[in-house]
């Protein structure tokens, strides 16, 4: 399992009488790009939670590993420390914050205190969000707030980056840019991105793992996935109901 | 650490003329006034700061924060009558409270616990030690040579004095720059936490506890570690106290103490140092007054205010200040509003985590 | 006496000290319940905390005692008077205060905490600082060896009636429908076609007069001092709380416990060490239960 | 002038002075010459305001008095009054203030044990004259104090001695939490074991504890012969209504060694009170002229003299044998008053013939033995000048005059 970077084990979650995630058998190659696809209530949120550690996993509903590590049950900050990066459905900022702060909290405890302004410097450059760094994240536009809460995530510098529907709610200007960086973290690390956007997946390319009632309905490369009878009965089954 | 603190500039800063000037001020005051009610307001003060860093920064609210007062004063008094000397107790008087607040701020942040439930525990934790105290009139309940005493409280032990030396008490104008010796540290100690990574990192936690866990940090050590140094200087302000009133009693552990406190520091200003200093010396001076007439219950004046401050001002006496002062300078003006949507919104997120919370389980992906 | 009749003479006190202290842990409970009920309903409804709800007790018992003193039947005073008068009072208190901040908690806190202080104020500037009480309205009465006070039953009874009203309504009435609407989420009561500031307002007002009539029945018991208030409010944060938002389940789970530790602890040492244990307790069961007791077990239940 | 607000609603006393307040220092008279400063401490409100009031006003009524008689050494008297609200923190401020900023000549003040021991330090270190006025346990020796009130001696063993005679031999104790109970139920178990009778249980309550279901339970178990309740401030008064209320005042018969100092007689109906016995110094039906003229001269000044209780008597009292001290030494300095006081001076009071025992500062005092009847004190038996001889057993401060202790009985 060494070349895995992420490898769930029999990964199960259930809460009260349903079962949102049903024994799921997932791994990724280092530097691997992979779409977490399916339609709304597949479970996709429940196991990135699990993955992230927001959901707290007891052992008797199998096991995570993260870079070699058994994760199970381990909390979040523990499971970013091993290099993940993560960024939430809902962008999670520090919205009272500027950009620039923002981002120093992030680079801080990877660079240190010396480094880190340095860091912030050049992500910022990186995002061209130049003209905003001293305004208020919460005065920011929601797509804005998403960039830099991708920034959040590169100033970890990360091995592995888990981003939960990175494309909710932005303008098509936006998802060129979005999908040029992913691309260019996963020049370094590994990336999982969980979305219900077709569209967007294919623009990302890679490889895509479908969801379906908590469980794996196929894997494979994103036409073969796209083109799968099945795959579309669920999607569109879904949709007419 | 300070190279970069043009950029971070939510922590505020220091602003040292108008520190220097009032400490100069204030070191004059005794040439003209009386110390005895400056001295007391100074002590308040201090108390104040201790919930304001707390609150202010970290988000973190104690309901019962004059418990850590309380051990303070207690403790000072206590090791003060079995060792005759007051430097060990005066330490004593600062570890004790951080210590316990320690235990207990771990117990609730490593917990999970959050917002009202919070509130409950800090509250519980002040009423259970006003209870306890209140009922150790026994002789069976002494410490040493000091009998707690219950209602009694614990009068006539020996008030501070100088480092090993305990034939020189310090009272009167001494104790008055010893008070304001201690403030102007804590005060410059609580600038230095927050200029520092830690503090930074609180004011994320402030914002966003959620995302500050997932860049890898371990809030709740961090909460545990501002909570108990809170409780440091509310134990250092009850020690003072202590030697300024020259009794303890059970009532220093009472909601009224923490109710107070708290007032104070949301007139002052909330997310501020100074405003809290400012809101207990202002409101302090007219408790002290008020209290000197009995024609209007002076709970009807102090709680007419806390009303109208959180209707009409929600950012406090100091903040707005600066907002009309400097209504020119772009930056302050919108760092202002956003502070306000932070507190409304805060309180959103809050009250939106207990709903969750309450129902999760129901809510699958 | 001969041993057996000894021994039979002793089984028969010692049954009555066992009802004795059942009765004083159901009076403790019922007295929980009375004094959270108002309190309850305005946090589970609107998740605001309304730190003036001891206040609000205070002034119904004020209020009776008042009635009481100038001749007004005691039992009218207490069930009808207190509860209107406290009631208009929390109507007011909604439309100037409250209603200016839903949805900030603290906030909210914090100005109903002033509020307490403020009405603390105002009943000093008016009765003065002094100890007020009237008697009990209804005599002893005897249980086997021991004597009882008559009138704890009649707030057991008191007690009982308000908890099979309020789950009446909650469960029979377009208010309790509202109601249950709200306690899952905000908007359901928009959604069912009800402007939320009137069902704010309305509960914010409901839940006064609940405060009124604790105050107005226990008032003959223990005398009342205008800061009285504060002891109340103590008690009922920390049975609401760690009810959780339930109201009925809540309140009265919690209440139940409480009620019998702090009444047990008594009966074992003091009345004091009594409260300390209920209190240690309460911080104890939110340690396992941070979301109180109904946001762990019967979620759904009124 | 009492300043109690509810006064001021009525309309009598005028609004200046209600705002210039109890604890503002006001001109009794507009002095010719510096005038003499009394000082005095006293909850003019909060939960011990039923005691504090009439001694308010009691203070009030002596001073006048005096200066309407042409003052002390031809000076007026100015009573500096500050009301400490029922807050010990506050009395410790208010005696700092009185000795380091009003410097008054003396002060009689302090309510409950609590408040006497927080400030009693404070006088002895500044060398200032202290008069503390109420019924208490017993025990002070300090030079720097005069007390006036009844000690357990004085009045605790004339009604354990009665109930013990006509009730039966074993008795359960509630008392307050503080040092006034835990000394005072001390006094009471040594004098009950005394008389050949037995405690078979003491619980102490914080002053603000108000419900007393658990405790009349156990009473209950316990089945002593006589409850004695040293019960103290507004809260405990609950404790005599719930034993009304659940018929045990016809069941097990109660006496106090405090009911009837806060006017609880007043406050509770007939039907709750009756039947409890008590002891002290003073009852209004106290039959001597310096009581009849004292109730008239009240009754004069604050309209009726319903709340005329013990110990506002005894800080009348309390000042006026101050008065004569001063009178006698002829001077305030302090060897000279101190000589006056050690001089067995005596006064005739409401509560009769007060005279201080040079050995203790203490006063020896005429006891009733009264009982409730219909919210009235009725005597039921008086004993003449009885010594505090608890006190005396350990304190003579003619021979160390250095002392400054508190002595408790050990049982």
């Amino acid at each position: 399992m060494s070349e895995m970077i992420v490898e769930t084990r029999d990964l199960s979650m259930r809460f009260g009488g349903v079962l949102a995630v049903n024994n799921v058998n997932f791994s990724l190659r280092e530097r691997e790009l992979r779409c977490l696809i399916g339609p709304n209530g597949a479970g996709k949120s429940t196991f990135f939670k699990c993955l992230t550690g927001q959901y707290q996993i007891n052992h008797s509903h199998g096991r995570v590993f993260i870079r070699g590590q058994d994760v199970t049950g381990w909390r979040p900050h523990e499971i970013v420390q091993l290099g993940v990066g993560i960024k939430t459905q809902v962008p999670s900022v520090m919205n009272g914050l500027t950009v620039w702060e923002n981002l120093w909290l992030s680079a801080r405890r990877i660079h240190g205190k010396k480094g880190a302004s340095a860091e912030v410097d050049r992500i910022i450059v990186e995002l061209g969000l130049q003209t905003q760094m001293r305004r208020m994240v919460g005065e920011l536009a929601h797509g804005q707030r998403q960039i830099v809460e991708i920034g959040l995530v590169l100033c970890q510098q990360p091995k592995l980056v888990l981003l939960d529907e990175p494309a909710a709610g932005i303008t098509g200007a936006e998802a060129d840019r979005l999908v040029s960086l992913i691309h260019g973290i996963n020049q370094q690390s590994a990336v999982v991105v969980v979305d219900h956007d077709m569209n967007f997946v294919r623009m990302l390319g890679g490889s895509v793992t479908v969801l379906h009632q908590g469980a794996v309905l196929m894997e494979g490369a994103t036409d073969a996935v796209m083109n799968n009878a099945k795959v579309r009965e669920v999607y569109i089954g879904n949709r007419a109901k | 650490m300070i190279g970069d603190a043009a950029n971070f500039t939510s922590a505020g800063r220091t602003h040292w003329g108008w520190v220097i000037a009032i400490f100069i001020l204030l070191l004059l005051l005794p040439a003209g006034f009386d110390t005895n009610t400056p001295t007391l307001l100074g002590i308040w003060a201090l108390f104040a700061l201790s919930l304001g860093l707390m609150w202010g920064y970290a988000g973190i609210l104690s309901f019962g924060h004059a418990a850590y007062f309380g051990l303070g004063a207690y403790t000072y008094a206590i090791t003060s009558m079995n060792l005759g000397e007051s430097t060990a107790a005066w330490i004593f008087a600062i570890v004790l409270p951080a210590f316990v607040a320690a235990l207990i701020g771990a117990m609730m942040f490593y917990g999970r616990i959050s917002d009202v439930y919070m509130g409950v525990i800090t509250l519980v934790f002040s009423l259970i030690l006003a209870k306890f105290m209140g009922a150790t009139a026994g002789d069976a309940y002494s410490i040493g040579n000091a009998r707690l005493g219950g209602f009694n409280g614990i009068p006539a032990f020996p008030i501070l004095n100088v480092p090993g030396d305990p034939s020189t008490p310090i009272f009167g104008t001494a104790l008055y720059y010893v008070v304001l010796c201690c403030l102007v540290l804590c005060y410059l100690v609580s600038r230095w936490v927050l200029s520092s990574a830690f503090g930074r990192i609180l004011l994320g936690i402030r914002e966003n506890e959620a995302r500050i866990e997932l860049l890898g940090y371990n809030a709740p050590a961090y909460k545990t570690a501002i909570f108990s140094l809170s409780a440091a200087m509310a134990g250092m302000a009850g020690c003072l106290f202590a030697s300024w009133a020259e009794i303890v009693t059970p009532a220093l552990f009472g909601l009224g103490q923490s109710v107070e406190v708290i007032i104070w520091v949301i007139a002052g200003g909330l997310g501020t140092l100074m405003g809290p200093v400012i809101g207990a010396v202002l409101l302090g001076t007219m408790k002290l007054l008020l209290g000197e007439q009995t024609f209007i219950d002076n709970s009807l004046v102090i709680g007419g205010i806390l009303v109208l401050v959180v209707l009409l001002l929600p950012r406090g006496l100091l903040p707005t200040v600066m907002g009309w002062r400097k209504q020119h300078g772009q930056r302050s003006v919108s760092r202002a509003r956003s502070n306000s949507m932070r507190r409304r919104g805060g309180e959103r997120r809050q009250l939106g985590a207990g709903v969750e919370h309450g129902k999760a389980g129901q809510n699958h992906e | 006496m001969s041993w057996r009749a000894w021994t039979l003479t002793f089984e028969k006190v010692a049954m009555d000290y066992a009802a004795v202290v059942f009765l004083e842990i159901i009076y403790m409970i019922a007295f929980l319940v009375l004094t959270s009920a108002g309190l309850a309903v305005v946090f589970g409804m609107m998740r605001v905390i309304n730190l003036a709800h001891g206040e609000f007790v205070m002034v119904g018992g004020y209020t009776t005692i008042a009635c009481a003193k100038a001749g007004v039947n005691i039992y009218l005073a207490m069930l009808v008077i207190a509860p209107l008068v406290v009631g208009i009072l929390g109507l007011l208190v909604e439309r100037l205060v409250v209603r200016q901040l839903y949805g900030r908690m603290i906030d909210t806190m914090l100005a109903t905490w002033g509020l307490s202080l403020l009405i603390v104020g105002i009943v000093t500037f008016i009765f003065g600082n002094t100890a007020v009480s009237v008697p009990a309205p209804i005599p002893g009465y005897e249980l086997g060896e021991f004597q009882m006070g008559g009138y704890n039953l009649f707030i057991i009874g008191i007690a009982t009636l308000l908890i099979i009203c309020m789950w009446l309504v909650m469960r029979f009435t377009r208010f309790g429908l509202v109601a249950r609407g709200a306690m899952q989420s905000a908007d359901v009561a928009s959604s069912l076609g009800y402007d939320p500031k009137r069902v704010y307002m309305w509960t914010f007002t409901v839940g006064a007069a609940l405060s009124g009539l604790a105050g107005g029945v226990l008032a003959p018991l223990t005398g009342l001092l205008p800061s009285s208030g504060g002891a109340y409010i103590a008690k009922a944060f920390i049975t609401v709380i760690t009810g959780g938002a339930a109201i009925i389940t809540g309140t009265l789970s919690s209440s139940v416990i409480f009620g019998t530790i702090n009444q047990v602890v008594s009966f074992g040492s003091t009345p004091v060490i009594g409260e300390i244990a209920m209190l240690a307790f309460a911080v104890v069961l939110l340690r396992l239960m941070p979301q109180g007791i109904t946001g762990r077990f019967f979620r759904n239940a009124p | 002038m009492s300043f109690s607000r509810r006064r001021f609603l009525a309309g009598t006393g005028s609004a200046g002075l209600t705002v210039l307040g109890a604890s503002i220092p006001f001109e009794m008279v507009l002095a010719q010459g510096s005038p003499i400063k009394l000082g005095s401490i006293l909850d003019n409100s909060g939960n011990l305001d039923a005691y504090g009031k009439p001694m308010v006003m009691a203070t009030t009524l002596a001073a006048e008095e005096i200066n309407a008689t042409g003052g002390l050494l031809g000076r007026k008297i100015q009573v500096v009054q500050y009301d400490s609200q029922s807050d010990i923190a506050l009395y410790t401020k208010y005696a700092q203030q009185l000795t380091r900023d009003d410097k008054v000549d003396v002060t009689h003040g302090g309510i409950t044990s609590a408040s006497r021991e927080a400030i009693r330090q404070t006088f002895h270190r500044a060398n200032s004259l202290y008069f503390y006025n109420v019924l208490y346990e017993g025990g002070v020796c300090d030079r720097n104090v005069v007390c006036t009130g009844t000690t357990p001696a004085q009045a605790v063993e004339p009604i354990v001695e009665v109930a013990l005679k006509q009730w039966g031999k074993t008795a359960y104790v509630l008392a307050a939490d503080y040092n006034y109970g835990q000394i005072t139920s001390k006094w009471l178990t040594h004098y009950i074991n005394k008389g050949g009778g037995k405690v078979l249980q003491s619980s102490f309550f914080p002053l603000d504890v108000s419900d007393f279901g658990s405790t009349i339970a156990k009473i209950q178990q316990e089945k002593p012969k006589f409850v004695v309740a040293a019960l103290v401030g507004g809260a405990h008064m609950s404790f005599f209504r719930q034993w009304a209320a659940s018929g045990m005042n016809k069941k097990i018969p109660l006496c106090s060694t405090t009911f009837g100092v806060g006017n609880e007689h007043l406050a509770l109906s007939a039907a709750e009170g009756d039947g409890i016995l008590i002891a002290g110094n003073y009852s209004q039906e106290n039959t001597n002229a310096a009581n009849k003229d004292f109730l008239a001269k009240w009754a004069k000044r604050f309209g009726n003299t319903k709340l005329v209780h013990e110990i506002a008597v005894s800080q009348y009292q309390g000042i006026m044998l101050w008065a004569a001290c001063v009178k006698k030494a002829g001077s305030l300095d302090r060897e000279k008053m101190l000589a006056a006081i050690e001089s067995g001076i005596s006064i005739q009071g409401p509560g009769g013939t007060v005279t201080l025992d040079p050995k203790t500062h203490h006063a020896i005092l005429d006891i009733n033995v009264m009982e409730v009847k219909n919210q009235k004190l009725t005597i039921k038996q008086q004993f003449k000048a009885r010594p505090p001889s608890d006190t005396l057993q350990f304190c003579d401060l003619q021979k160390n005059p250095k002392e400054n202790k508190q002595y408790e009985v050990k049982i």
